[in-house]
């Protein structure tokens, strides 16, 4: 392959022997592995990466890492493509594809930037103060807006990818894989402390892999290396490489994005978790998160080419990229000129190096003047220069005070312009993590303060930018956090290696270096947030209007709301605002930093539970004859029951209709399992029944049952079932399926909080058994042949009895129960036996006609009834009264749960809405449920509704539809004509009693 | 004041947007006011503006701990919508529904209004017969409001799983074309620009520290920057009004507890509606490009204004489940708000035990988009000292009598049957 | 007999016999149903020295009254499920419930037979942790937890105890029977990246 | 996340564990005596304090056992745990107020 000139012959951690192929834009280029897409880019002399948020002005790669504002791309196609990744976190592989975003047709011609001509009616909140008239027209600038606005595209296609999740456990927390979080990890695993290592990168080592240190006279990656291989000696240690810590929660728990195929190809990742999403439960946490480097607010600093300083070094140095052919380099600090001596080493010519300060004397600058590069000392950029990519600046005398520039403007060539306004310690984290920041005037950044959790700072996210300082830093804390989570650390020896570390002159903090013009005079833009295109002038005139907050600037502008959060806009911001207002930094105040640190998938946050796991669904011990035959299953709750059992060519409709015909004429079969069951064990149990219930429960004798009401302390109903009396102080209770977890919390924590000396035992037995319903006038025929050994007949044994014995040949228990209205019995045995015991059943019913039906037809036939279900009748607001139930409630017993609460005045109103029948005057329609019934219809609404309809059915037994309702005063209104409005037409109702079939109980009781 | 138009633009333009005047004063508190209100959420000015424009009442403070719409005005997900089910609540939310229309207009400030419809989605034979009961009851209410189909869903929210084998099965759900979002800070800074034109003072970083009464009647409020004295005092603190009412010596059946909401990257439009579930809170895409995600309250009591991780594992799988699309998306910022969450999920509104003590609290997971209609009629309810018509139903005083307005359904977490 | 013949346990409809392997090769989860066993729900004053002797002379064995820990008799054991509560294990023919009955007549307790309404999967192999780890949020780390303990926790969305049987370490998952099955899916899907195979319970 | 002391089990995930509101409410001896007001006193009204806070929690998913935490509302740390039927620890700097029962 023919070498870009941009790529240097040697050096760097690219694999030259590997070339890799990929498409940008649609073109064809190739780069080298260990190429992240930026450097791969800039090696083919790509700069013009995609167009601005807001004025769609070209816009180059501007950082190296992940706080890069520009350089945002659209990754891959179809399924996989991804929008708004950032071309600097992009590992480049085989095959990869990217575009640019924002721009139309292309990103050299762009038909959005007309923005940028009209930027002058455009400052910051514009939109507030227009687009207001005529008041029904925003939709139609919204619709443009909403057009031009937004950067990537979503993908139309479900992601392909699996998604995974793991909890860990560990003593020490090393967020960070630089210096001074690999020397943390090294002394904390030495005392044999469990470690778990993170870095956001591909390979550890930080900011090492872009500087030429030397360690030990040695590279200190050389360093790194050894590092590295010792920690993956230890089998306490977790090393996890490409893994970004993004989120600091309570009691040090924090949350960790490992990308595990994002460095392959699509379809080399297929099959494999593409990323982890680690939940970390640390006892001591080391943040060595490092420091982001600030970029200086000049004239038209958005152009490409104009890129940090630290970064232009780090593509040279890790990646072997030459950034550019001739360089300008613009700083406020010592630390650029190492950037500026690397740049000249490797060849790139530097146009001069242009520094705030007047006076530059430190090491590092004195090195670059031995080394013959020009130092302007006391002057400013005050323009830049070129279309796609920089091709000059002008540089002017900056006044003592920093608030003017004077003199000549010089021009300066250059397509590089390395920036550098000092480090700005990556304190997300610690953040996060609730700990208090304070601004360090002299480095002009916020530093760690007081800790909340129990947690480190070290290295440069502490403020400790020398390499030499870092390595203790890191040693002291990894030592540190592993003593405190109670290893012992003395004796383990460490060694810091040997490494200069040139000290440095202080910083000239300007908030923004003053331009040929004033600020937001002429056409030249002093960018702070560059991701959302936030001016200079953007941030003062929110502070002119009265915007004093920082929280109220930074809504106002946009400031440090885009796909970057911020990472190298928010202190400049800041710094602006502060000034603008005449305040201090801190007077001025900080953000407090929230999850998370970087974007994360919304997949990797779904994790696993997707698809057929994404709910929990529970089965009966007899769902396989259920699937088998052809059940149609509903869901209640996580359960799934059989909804209604479909014969070939039948409908829902003629399924139940078949159903509840069978039941109500001669027999059908119902997997009752569902139901929740509690076992109430000592001499207590009844007088739990007697709070829990508002019935009475002190004479029910062994071997009967009865139907009861629970309430909450509010009077409402929440629940109702039948409890049996199993023994001398056993009983069993019955909840509704979805009801029995809420039933069994509610009596327990009375008893564990309020009854705390009652003397008796609940345990929940709903898994224990499989219940099957057999019910119909042909019940008892078909029982009897099962349960041998139980006298089944009526008077033995009557409706609301229970006893044990065999069924069908296994240990049981048999009720006499009904939920149809119908003769009844539920046969109970323990689960195992579920699928033999309904096999039986199906096999002996044969003869009689036996019919399986479900949920479906329960449903109609309870209607039928007018037994109530709960989020039907009842739904937290209704009390027995209103049900009609008041025989349900034991008025004489002193007390009971909810009972003071039907006392209350609104209790008591006439008007509630009470439970009571429709029966709708044209028999053929049946109501909605969930329709509204109203008094009198009137032309145009409003009109006063009464009540809505609960449940409403086609009743196959009266050939007609049913419904129940909740009306208004319904009980005063038997025989009264309501009407219930549809969408296209009124239907009119008589009102009647709930229970429609067989009101005298004879059937039941047959 | 100063208006604001494209002329105004263009005019500010050729001074270098240098001559555009301050929004708000920022004036020293006077002793004394004929209404102090506590809280400079959107409730609190918009109260603040209508006792000034529709009651003449202008010596007015609103005081505030920190910064202006600094509360759940600036923490929400932005959505207008009256489908509620009580007709308490319907005629309530319908009277902020009335005004959001000509709210741009009438304050002179663009809060973006985007009546681009709302879809409640529903999962379950339950989720239907309660949409259905809510949309017919809206109707008969004369609020606009109708059923979907699966298929007319399915066209309007395209990104929807609405396919018979989605996990979250979509059998079909309501609309309402009024319904729509509107840009939340916008809608505080309005309301304050346009009270401080009519002479009301806000009052930042003052926060209250004492209610005085005497003889069990109000008299003023102890703060930060001195007492002021005041006829009239309304507590209009949303997550904070456990803590306020407590000052006037009594509590509240409501709990503080923290939402949070998420957005994800800005992307080109996808999503042209506002889509609400049983499943998921609310789903919708802002002009940015953002998707806005609102979950639901964090299961313990929490003044934190952070939220914790399982509820966003919670609601980024059920995301992904109804919109397969976006889990190659990712979560750019999430952040969580203080809500007042009442026993029955209604708001709170009206006279305390301290005579002059007005409140306005408890709205919960609903509070942006009752915003106009609750400052319209509390401020009527504090002029004339008794409560507006719509307000009556919304007592303290129905915790006693036992006449609650159950609207947990509305907040998209429906209750379930069996 | 006959009996066991009419039996099913949870997870029987799998078909988890045919699939067994004696031969697991590479796989680094090991998965199983263990068979229907005795399991009986014990509650009782667990702050009373003298129900705590009553039982322990009833099954030759004390309780743990440790939280969550294992203590192991000849034919049973028992683990600690509240301070008030145990779960005793035993073969299915061992009947447990009358012999409490019996020896702990006239005095508070409950004991219930729950051997039907839980599935119990079977889980080792070199990745056995591992798996684990992606749905629990326990510490299952050989200082934290080792045999003879146990835990009730939240497996994935499941209610489940975990008892670790061994150093291998072999685990064994109680489980409500209802969600045996969501939950062996849930333990191969997560076990897939390092290959699962189906043991003899 | 919170990382919650269960009395029983010890430490243990958030995700185990419910909440059950403001604790030591303990139930009138005798609502009847009570007024309309003074029952919905004990039925509805909360403190729903910022800053320390005495509630309930129970570990559903472990030992099913309901105890007390004294936590903070506002930086979420648990200052203790403790069994019910105990005496509410006594937490530096908090306003302590704790009336009703024990329970």
């Amino acid at each position: 392959m023919k070498r870009s000139e941009a790529r240097l012959d040697t050096g760097g951690r690219v694999n030259r022997d590997r070339v890799l192929n990929f498409t940008w834009n649609g073109k064809p280029y190739k780069g080298l592995e260990g190429d992240t897409l930026a450097s791969a880019l800039l090696a083919n002399g790509i700069s013009l990466i995609g167009r601005s948020f807001k004025y769609h002005r070209p816009r180059g790669i501007f950082s190296a890492g992940a706080e890069e504002p520009n350089a945002i791309v659209q990754l891959e196609a179809g399924a996989y493509t991804q929008p708004n990744v950032k071309a600097t976190q992009i590992e480049l592989y085989e095959g990869l594809e990217a575009r640019s975003v924002n721009c139309w047709p292309t990103v050299e011609y762009d038909f959005g930037a007309v923005a940028n001509l009209c930027a002058k009616i455009l400052p910051a909140g514009f939109y507030y103060k227009t687009f207001m008239w005529p008041s029904r027209f925003w939709l139609t600038y919204e619709y443009f807006i909403r057009r031009a606005a937004g950067l990537g595209r979503a993908p139309k296609e479900a992601d392909p990818d699996i998604y995974d999740k793991a909890h860990a456990h560990c003593d020490v927390l090393v967020v960070g894989g630089g210096p001074a979080g690999l020397a943390a990890a090294l002394a904390a695993a030495r005392t044999g402390a469990r470690v778990i290592l993170a870095d956001e990168q591909s390979e550890f080592g930080g900011d090492l892999l872009g500087r030429r240190d030397v360690m030990d006279d040695a590279p200190a990656v050389e360093w790194v290396r050894k590092v590295v291989e010792e920690l993956a000696s230890f089998s306490e240690v977790r090393l996890l490489p490409r893994s970004t810590v993004f989120g600091y929660y309570d009691h040090n728990y924090l949350a960790i994005a490992e990308r595990r195929t994002d460095h392959l190809h699509p379809k080399d990742g297929l099959g494999k978790p593409r990323q982890r999403l680690w939940k970390v439960r640390a006892k001591q946490v080391v943040l060595a998160t490092g420091s982001i480097e600030r970029p200086l607010v000049f004239a038209d600093n958005d152009r490409p080419g104009v890129m940090l300083a630290e970064s232009a070094r780090t593509y040279l140095n890790r990646y072997g990229v030459k950034a550019g052919r001739r360089a300008v380099i613009f700083t406020n600090n010592d630390n650029a000129y190492a950037a500026a001596i690397d740049l000249a080493d490797a060849g790139v010519e530097i146009g001069a190096i242009v520094d705030l300060r007047p006076d530059v004397q430190g090491p590092l600058p004195q090195k670059a003047r031995a080394r013959g590069l020009e130092i302007l000392a006391g002057e400013a950029i005050v323009a830049t220069h070129g279309g796609r990519r920089a091709q000059s600046v002008e540089v002017m005398l900056l006044s003592p005070e920093g608030d003017h520039v004077h003199g000549t403007a010089r021009k300066i060539d250059c397509d590089l312009v390395c920036v550098s306004g000092g480090w700005s310690p990556t304190v997300h984290l610690f953040s996060q993590s609730g700990g208090k920041l304070t601004y360090d005037a002299g480095r002009a950044c916020f530093v760690p303060a007081k800790s909340k959790q129990a947690e480190r700072s070290a290295g440069a996210c502490h403020g400790t930018f020398g390499v030499a300082d870092c390595l203790d830093e890191g040693f002291a804390a990894g030592l540190a956090a592993a003593g405190t989570a109670g290893f012992a650390t003395a004796g383990i020896s460490l060694t810091a290696p040997a490494v200069e570390q040139p000290g440095e002159a202080g910083l000239r903090a300007l908030p923004i270096v003053p331009g040929k013009t004033a600020v937001g005079h002429g056409k030249a833009k002093h960018f702070v947030d560059l991701a959302n295109d936030v001016t200079a002038a953007d941030v003062r005139l929110a502070a002119r209007e009265g915007y004093r907050s920082v929280e109220h600037t930074k809504r106002y502008t946009t400031l440090g709301m885009g796909p970057d959060q911020g990472k190298t806009s928010n202190v400049p911001g800041l710094a602006i605002l502060a000034d603008a207002l005449g305040k201090e930094i801190p007077d001025v105040g900080t953000t407090t930093f929230r999850p998370p640190y970087t974007p994360v998938s919304y997949g990797l946050l779904a994790g696993r539970d997707v698809g057929e796991m994404s709910d929990l669904t529970r089965t009966t011990p007899i769902h396989e004859w259920h699937a088998m035959t052809g059940g149609v299953f509903d869901d209640a709750g996580q359960w799934r029951r059989p909804w209604y059992y479909p014969r070939a060519g039948e409908d829902m409709t003629a399924a139940v209709r078949r159903e509840c015909r069978a039941v109500r004429e001669s027999v059908g079969i119902m997997d009752a399992s569902t139901l929740g069951k509690i076992e109430l064990v000592g001499p207590d149990a009844v007088k739990v029944l007697n709070q829990v219930y508002a019935n009475a429960w002190d004479n029910l004798a062994v071997g009967r049952c009865r139907y009861g009401l629970m309430l909450g302390e509010d009077g409402m109903v929440f629940g109702d079932g039948v409890t049996a009396r199993l023994g001398e102080h056993r009983y069993l209770m019955t909840t509704t399926t979805g009801g029995a977890a809420r039933v069994f919390g509610w009596i327990d924590d009375w008893l564990q909080c309020e009854w705390t000396n009652w003397k008796v035992f609940i345990t929940s037995v709903t898994e224990q058994w499989a219940t099957v319903s057999i019910a119909g006038p042909r019940a008892r025929d078909l029982v009897r042949e099962l349960a041998v050994g139980t006298d089944v007949s009526a008077d033995a044994f009557p409706h609301m009895a229970i006893r044990e014995g065999k069924v069908a040949g296994f240990p049981g228990r048999i009720a006499r129960i009904s939920f149809t209205g119908e003769l009844g019995f539920e046969l109970s045995v323990p689960a195992s036996y579920g699928m033999a015991l309904w096999t039986a059943c199906v096999t002996a019913g044969a003869k009689y006609g036996l019919t399986p039906f479900g949920t479906e037809a329960v449903h109609v036939l309870r209607a039928e009834k007018g037994f109530i279900v709960n989020g039907h009748e009842f739904d937290g607001t209704v009390t027995p009264q209103d049900l009609g139930m008041a025989w349900a409630v034991n008025a004489s017993k002193p007390d009971f749960l909810g009972r003071r609460s039907l006392e209350r005045s609104d209790m008591k109103r006439a008007d509630r809405k009470q439970l009571v029948g429709l029966q709708v005057q044209d028999a053929t329609a049946v109501l909605p449920e969930g329709s509204q019934v109203v008094e009198r219809v009137l032309k145009a609404p409003p009109m006063p509704m009464i009540g809505h309809v609960t449940s409403s059915y086609w009743s196959e037994t009266l050939k007609r539809g049913i419904a129940l309702a909740l009306v208004a005063g319904g009980h005063a209104r038997m025989g009264q004509t309501v009407h219930i409005p549809l969408e296209d037409k009124v239907l009119d109702a008589v009102v009647v009693s709930p229970v429609f079939y067989d009101p005298e109980g004879k059937r039941l009781h047959g | 004041m100063r208006r604001y138009s494209i002329w105004s633009l263009l005019r500010n333009a050729r001074s270098y947007h240098e001559g555009w005047p301050e929004m708000w004063r920022s004036p020293e508190p006077k002793p004394e006011y004929d209404v102090v209100i506590i809280g400079a959420g959107g409730h609190g000015l918009a109260t603040a503006y209508y006792l000034a424009k529709e009651h003449g009442v202008t010596n007015v403070a609103v005081v505030e701990k920190g910064w202006l719409g600094g509360g759940n005005v600036a923490r929400n997900t932005t959505i207008v919508r009256s489908n509620y089910l009580s007709p308490e609540s319907a005629f309530l939310y319908d009277k902020a529904m009335e005004l959001w229309p000509g709210l741009s207009r009438e304050l002179n400030y663009n809060v973006m209004f985007s009546p681009r419809g709302l879809i409640n989605v529903g999962h379950s034979r339950e989720d239907m017969i309660e949409l259905r009961r809510r949309v017919r009851a809206l109707q008969l209410n004369g609020i606009e409001s109708s059923m979907l189909t699966t298929a007319e869903i399915a066209k309007k929210a395209p990104i929807l799983d609405c396919s018979p084998t989605a996990s979250n099965p979509v059998l079909g759900g309501s609309w309402q074309a009024k319904a729509g979002i509107a840009r939340h800070d916008a809608v505080a800074w309005g309301y304050a620009r346009a009270a401080d034109a009519r002479g009301v003072d806000m009052l930042q970083n003052c926060e209250v520290t004492g209610i005085r009464r005497e003889g069990g009647r109000v008299t003023g409020v102890e703060t930060a920057r001195g007492t002021i004295r005041a006829r009239k005092v309304a507590i209009v603190t949303a997550g904070h009004s456990g803590v306020v009412a407590a000052m006037a010596g009594f509590r509240l059946p409501l709990t503080a507890y923290t939402m949070q909401a998420f957005v994800s990257e800005p992307m080109k439009p996808i999503l042209d509606t506002v889509v609400m579930s049983s499943k998921l809170v609310s789903v919708s895409q802002s002009d940015k490009g953002e998707l806005v995600i609102g979950m639901s309250t964090e299961p313990y009591a929490s003044y934190s204004q952070r939220g914790s991780l399982p509820e966003v594992e919670r609601a980024a799988q059920t995301m992904t489940e109804l919109y397969p699309c976006t889990r190659r998306l990712r979560m750019l910022r999430k952040w969580g708000g203080t809500v007042d969450v009442p026993v029955d999920a209604s708001p709170i509104m009206g006279k305390t035990p301290v005579e002059n003590l007005f409140i306005n609290v408890g709205w919960g997971t609903g509070g942006f988009k009752s915003i106009p209609g609750s400052g319209f009629v509390f401020a009527h309810t504090i002029a004339t000292g008794e409560p507006h018509p719509l307000v009556a139903p919304f007592g303290l005083d129905r915790f006693a009598s036992g006449r609650l307005i159950s609207e947990h359904g509305a907040t998209g977490a429906l209750v379930h049957g069996e | 007999m006959a009996d066991s013949y009419f039996r099913q346990t949870a997870l029987a409809p799998l078909g988890l016999a045919a699939k067994a392997t004696d031969a697991p090769g590479e796989a680094g989860v090991l998965l199983s149903e263990r068979p229907l066993a005795g399991q009986v729900n014990l509650r009782g004053d667990g702050g009373s020295v003298e129900f705590l002797q009553v039982v322990r002379t009833t099954l030759g064995y004390a309780l743990p009254t440790e939280p969550n820990t294992v203590t192991q008799g000849a034919n049973s054991r028992a683990l600690w499920l509240g301070p008030h509560e145990w779960l005793l294990v035993a073969p299915l023919e061992a009947a447990l419930v009358p012999t409490l009955e019996q020896g702990l007549t006239g005095r508070a307790f409950a004991a219930t037979e729950l051997g039907d309404a839980r599935a119990v999967i079977g889980l080792s192999g070199r990745n056995a942790r591992d798996v684990l780890a992606k749905s629990c949020p326990l510490d299952l780390h050989p200082k934290s937890f080792g045999p003879g303990r146990c835990a009730q926790t939240k497996l994935s969305k499941i209610a489940a105890i975990i008892e670790q049987r061994d150093d291998a370490p072999s685990y064994e998952i109680y489980v409500a029977r209802s969600v045996a099955r969501y939950a062996w899916r849930w333990l191969e899907d997560a076990g897939s990246e390092y290959g699962v195979a189906v043991i003899a319970g | 996340m919170l990382l919650i002391n269960c009395p029983w089990c010890g430490p243990r995930d958030e995700i185990e564990f419910n909440c059950g509101g403001e604790a030591h409410i303990a139930r009138p001896a005798d609502p009847a005596a009570l007024s309309d007001a003074e029952w919905a006193e004990y039925l509805f009204m909360r403190k729903n304090l910022k800053g320390l806070h005495y509630e309930r929690w129970h570990h559903s998913y472990g030992c099913r056992q309901w105890f007390n935490a004294a936590r903070d509302t506002v930086t979420h740390e648990i200052h203790a745990t403790y069994k019910m039927g105990e005496t509410p620890p006594v937490v530096a700097g908090a306003d302590g107020i704790v009336k009703g029962s024990s329970s």
